[in-house]
């Protein structure tokens, strides 16, 4: 049966399905028991699953997350709530060192099945130290994958999969869409980690995105629509693996291609897109992929500094018109 | 092969504390060449205390805080002290109803309940010692003598303010008032506290080739002991005696989580000091002169010996952990209980009772602080959002691609200009 | 504006612990609700020592370990351990002379003088406790029953090592032999310890409903104490409650840095389990016996328990950090003076002087192992060089883009199909 | 007077100049001090300079940096070795949330004049842990900059740069090339941070690099230049800022480019100078840009699946021939 529910509830679905299915499955993060989670994404899993399975945690990313790696070696297959990735920089020797690297490092004896997952990106004015959108900075190390779901029906099924998937999975996930609503299947379902899907069809530009700006890219696509640009809208559904061949397909269909990264610029999966469009597109491509991201500043306070920041409808549409030559 | 070569007769047993026990800071194990451990142990001439018996039963001697002073600052000093107290709950009711009316974004955690600890410590040290804190920051700030327009300007995010709106209420940043902010993530700032200490020791020390003149206050919360940093911020303190007073401002709580069940030893903070030979003590951080008592003779001492200390604050944030917070993990007796004991209602009441002021004096008092912060709220309304180029400045200092270089927020460039006219 | 409210009376001084002082672990600050303090706090009953009039000192009771035990295993086991020392001491004799040849490379840290530590700590554990340290690690993996066969091959970079080859001297692992590396990041291996421990105490309360069955043993070097994952990791098994045994190898230097130089507290290291509730202990590591005397009571305890603990265990490094440290910062006097308590050496002399060995059997014990080492570096080196399609092979345990999946290594397929076979 | 001095000496010399200029300026990290530096950078300052500003530090790669961080803000200019980059995910939060994002964050009020500096990049068969390319990752963030010396000359002076920068400067060593000789100025001079030089001047494909790998395409040069391939080698000296012109320049006259870039391929350096050079030269490339990275794998330990796995001069003269139609 399908239903409207919030994104935070899909992911709060899909743990609990697998925490009912798995008894190796269990949650812990700073404020996921008693306090329902500081976002509510965990409401009511205490209850169900007492305080052994949710486990709220000091304020210790690194120990906490070393602790889910080790008990991950071990068997066990935790989910670790980052209250926001921003916080993950504390952790990213274990996260980065640890996780992506055992199995390697052993040899194939110990692999490290666990879920990393939380906020990423700016929430509301919350300043440098709050707004990091880690994609660009973790997406460069091999031996993890990271999904990136943007509606609550991928987030389940996503984020489902992360859970079964035998490899270290980072969940990115957006304080600004939590409420967000949508479809959502009541029984289980996995969504492959790895491919893309195309949210709008199109002819004249490719407009790739992550998370996020899916929905800026979505409306950008209505406005130059009337414009007379009909854009193909790819959402990345994961970065790693990266979907390359439904990327490529719809350019050398649409022969111009914009990317849109909530990161910043440099040494960005901004710039891997591209990059590799380029690479695959090239004899297709009639003007270079523009790439729209976060302005290159640290995270400003102020509201009207922020959505100037922010990859905005506004930029989008002004990449895809420079891109088309509609300029 | 030396497989034999041993033989099996342990020497001197400097190993095993548990049989021989000193109250000097026991020597490092065995024969280990320690050139720097007595520069690494702590001075305990004055403040060791406890008699050799206690040795026995393998608790190791501790760097017991200086005596709380019994004298009680002169009725002026106490004045301003309300005053200062006043001042940050009245900034903190118009934060909230600021954040309520949409003036304000982002996260809000403020300081109502706390203030005895920010006034009673920045009170019991000179202007010239460096202060920072996490981002329940607003009181330390206003403490350290910020203009309030200055600091809801910044709530508001205008260009007024401290930060030119950049840094948002976590971040209060007053350079001129040796304020070093106001930081967002949870025990990032003790070592950041370190490194003050470690510089004006330099500047003093090395630089100037005199004696270490100033302490540095590092303010975090309880949550914030459980952060690595916290444990590496110590040690480095204490092996490099960087003098470094870390303020545990312990409310009971890190957002839900009540202290006890996120941190061990949580009844009995102030002993992580022992593992790194350090002076520690607990102080009730609910009385203004309380603080001042214990913490005046704490960072006399620091600044003499230029070495650290750790501070168990026991208090209470009156208010959620931030506007989003329904406080449902605590119960109303509890909150009540709490507030009976409400630093600026124990304070007027000491006043009152020794006559140094009457009940219309503090009213008074009170009208005067209202007015200045609605002054500050109409000031920071009046402010301008940062013009969008403001993006691109700060940060770097230099001119590159986008990047246009930096330069001082207003109100220290009017500081500077006052300076240049007075 | 409640500026007025308070009372400025103290309620009963929760606060201050210099006021009130008892041997029961203290209760956190004021009325802050404490549902879980009961859990978090040490289980005192048989193990707190000291009288009541220590606490007047501002002493917190601390969790002290049990007495160790007074008497010796039997002659086999002891002999079983001559033999496992002389197997990691001639181990780390032929890796040097591998790593002068170039057959072996990157950074190789022998655990020449500390095999008493890896072997006695092994020794009273079970067979079913994990395992985990850091770099120095070929000890405690030959400790747990690693072939020295495929150790040395994994020196050696070939396919037949531990971890084909992929892992190097840093990073040995042998899951069957529940040892879990082997990890070259100082103090990472810290929250891993805790974690294996969250995970047997998972598994065996939560997933199969029964008591906690399993101590997990997480070694560590002195220079790691200084890391803040050290300080999480302790908290987090505190707070938790999980059954790992911490056990610093003090050999008194992190490389040329003796221990009190970056280390606050170096003299007395167990007392930075007092900040914790954790039971601590110090131990002589020099002596397997001693360690095993000391090691058992206390891991049997972590066992019934389920509780952690922190040992600092004191020993030496015979060698340089690694093969490129000259050692110039220790003088050959402290060398001369430790090597005279050269484990083997002691426990030789144990066995001979009891009558349980002859010098003649020790000799004979000797010559067997020199042989076994010398086949085991015959084979390492017969072993191939992993072939260059190993680079993209478990990286990802499924095959997608240049990856092409995992699979076990040679020694343990071997391992599964001689079960199959047995 | 110039001389040849070993690239450990050039960085020696900036230091040791920088200190006797500027009492504010010291030294801190693990072993700089009695041990005369793990890898004998800092041979002979403790004796120079006492013990107060040569400063031996526990293993707290978090807390030193922070602490050095601290003192930046109050007005010192700290040099902060990190044994090597690879140990600076446990101080991936000072570094990254504090240094380069302190001026913006107050507003201007304080700078955080800071050099960070160590070993990058694989050693000999350290593994997967010690192995470390940290500009992908690193170069992301705004408000840092990062230079990466390629030999003893450019050591110098570009260290001296950084050290008189009042923006955090992180430089990227390389423990293969400590030993490597060149010809080096005895007096102080600056290499200005931002400018990348021609190593070797080309017609018929532009390689850039950076750091170590620089020298891997010298050599790839060579052999090409046998096969009649004649390439332009540049050298970027600093990865941010990025001497884009120069590059640019170089690529619109040989419409050729293979990048060089010795971190992971994903969201890398190499994709950044990728995706700007098709930006900045779309009309004048004849092929799209070719990437050589480092393997997309954690570092193996033996000694053959490392040489395979770096971006050596094989894969170079492989890149070069496909990007230029010589396969
Ligand atoms: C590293 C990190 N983890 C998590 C957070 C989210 N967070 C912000 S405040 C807070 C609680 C801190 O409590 P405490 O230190 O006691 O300070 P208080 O709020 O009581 O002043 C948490 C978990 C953060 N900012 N940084
Ligand atoms: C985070 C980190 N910083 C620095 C290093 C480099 N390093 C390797 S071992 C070591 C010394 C560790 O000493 P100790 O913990 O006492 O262990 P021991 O070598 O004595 O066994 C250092 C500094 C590292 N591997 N990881
Ligand atoms: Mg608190
Ligand atoms: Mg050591």
């Amino acid at each position: 049966m399908v239903r409207e529910i919030e994104f935070r509830d899909a992911l709060r679905e899909a743990m609990s399905d697998a925490m009912r299915d798995d008894k190796r499955v269990f949650l812990c993060g700073e404020e996921v028991a008693q306090y329902n989670g500081a976002y509510k994404v965990s409401r009511g899993m205490l209850e169900e699953f007492g305080p052994r399975r949710v486990i709220d945690t000091p304020i210790s990313e690194s120990g906490f997350a070393g602790m889910a790696i080790g008990a991950a070696m071990l068997g066990l297959r935790p989910i670790v709530e980052f209250m926001s990735w921003s916080f993950s920089l504390v952790a990213a020797d274990p996260i980065l060192n640890n996780a992506p690297k055992m199995l390697y490092m052993s040899g194939g004896q110990l692999g490290c099945p666990i879920v990393f997952r939380g906020n990423d990106g700016a929430g509301g004015q919350l300043g440098s130290t709050h707004s990091w959108c880690v994609e660009s900075l973790y997406a460069n190390v091999p031996g993890l994958k990271m999904i990136i779901p943007s509606n609550p029906y991928d987030a389940k099924g996503l984020l489902s999969s992360a859970i079964k998937d035998d490899n270290p999975v980072f969940c990115l996930e957006s304080e600004r869409m939590l409420a967000l609503k949508g479809d959502v299947p009541e029984e289980a379902y996995d969504i492959p980690i790895g491919k893309a899907v195309v949210r709008r069809p199109g002819t004249d530009c490719t407009i790739v995105s992550f998370g996020r700006p899916v929905h800026f890219a979505m409306e950008a696509a209505e406005t130059l629509a009337a414009e007379g640009i009909d854009c193909e809208v790819i959402d990345g559904r994961s970065i790693k693996p990266l979907d390359r061949e439904t990327i490529a397909a719809s350019v050398r269909k649409t022969n111009y291609c914009v990317v849109v990264d909530q990161s910043w610029s440099f040494s960005s999966v901004g710039s891997e897109v591209a990059a590799e469009v380029h690479r695959l597109c090239f004899d297709d491509l009639d003007n270079h992929v523009h790439r729209v991201h976060n302005d290159d500043v640290p995270a400003p306070y102020a509201w009207n500094l922020e959505q100037e920041m922010l990859p905005n409808t506004r930029k989008i549409c002004e990449a895809v018109r420079a891109c088309t030559y509609n300029a | 092969m030396a497989i034999l070569a041993g033989s099996a007769r342990l020497k001197e047993p400097t190993f095993g504390r548990q049989e021989t026990m000193t109250m000097a800071p026991s020597t490092p194990p065995g024969d280990h060449s320690t050139p720097a451990a007595a520069d690494a142990a702590p001075d305990t001439q004055d403040t060791v205390h406890g008699p050799a018996s206690a040795a026995a039963y393998g608790q190791q001697p501790r760097v017991v805080a200086p005596r709380p002073l019994n004298s009680t600052p002169p009725p002026d000093t106490l004045k301003q002290w309300l005053r200062d107290m006043m001042l940050i709950r009245e900034f903190e009711i118009r934060s909230m109803q600021a954040y309520q009316n949409k003036l304000a974004g982002g996260f809000l955690h403020v300081y109502n309940g706390q203030e005895a600890v920010a006034v009673g410590c920045i009170g019991a040290a000179k202007h010239k010692d460096p202060v920072v804190t996490a981002y329940r920051d607003h009181g330390h700030a206003l403490a350290r003598g910020m203009d309030p327009k200055v600091g809801m300007a910044e709530l508001f995010g205008r260009i007024g303010g401290c930060a030119k709106g950049k840094g948002g209420s976590m971040h209060f940043f007053d350079a001129n008032n040796q304020m070093y902010g106001g930081h967002g993530i949870v025990g990032a700032q003790t070592p950041l506290g370190a490194g003050l200490a470690f510089a004006t020791k330099y500047e003093d020390e090395v630089i100037n080739g005199g004696d270490n003149t100033r302490v540095s206050l590092c303010f975090l919360g309880d949550g914030a002991i459980n952060q690595g940093a916290f444990h590496e911020a110590l040690n480095l303190a204490s092996v490099l005696s960087l003098p470094v007073i870390f303020v545990i401002e312990n409310n009971g709580y890190s957002m839900g989580t009540a202290t006890a069940r996120g941190t061990a030893g949580a009844g009995h903070l102030e002993d992580k000091a022992i593992g790194y030979d350090m002076c520690s003590t607990t102080i009730d951080g609910m009385d203004v002169i309380t603080v001042w008592q214990a913490m005046k003779p704490l960072i006399d001492w620091c600044r003499e010996h230029s070495k650290p200390a750790l501070v168990d604050m026991q208090c209470y944030r009156f208010k959620g952990h931030s506007m989003s917070d329904p406080r449902k993990y605590r119960s109303h007796d509890e909150e009540h209980g709490w507030e009976s004991e409400d630093p600026i209602g124990r304070l007027a009441n000491h006043l009152t009772e020794t006559g140094a002021m009457t009940a219309d004096d503090i009213k008074a008092m009170g009208k005067t602080i209202r007015g200045e912060i609605r002054a500050a709220v109409d000031w920071a309304k009046a402010s301008p959002e940062p013009g969008i180029e403001e993006l691109h400045h700060d940060v770097y200092t230099d001119t590159w691609g986008p990047y246009t270089g930096t330069s001082l927020p207003e109100f220290m460039q009017r500081r500077a200009s006052d300076r240049g006219n007075g």
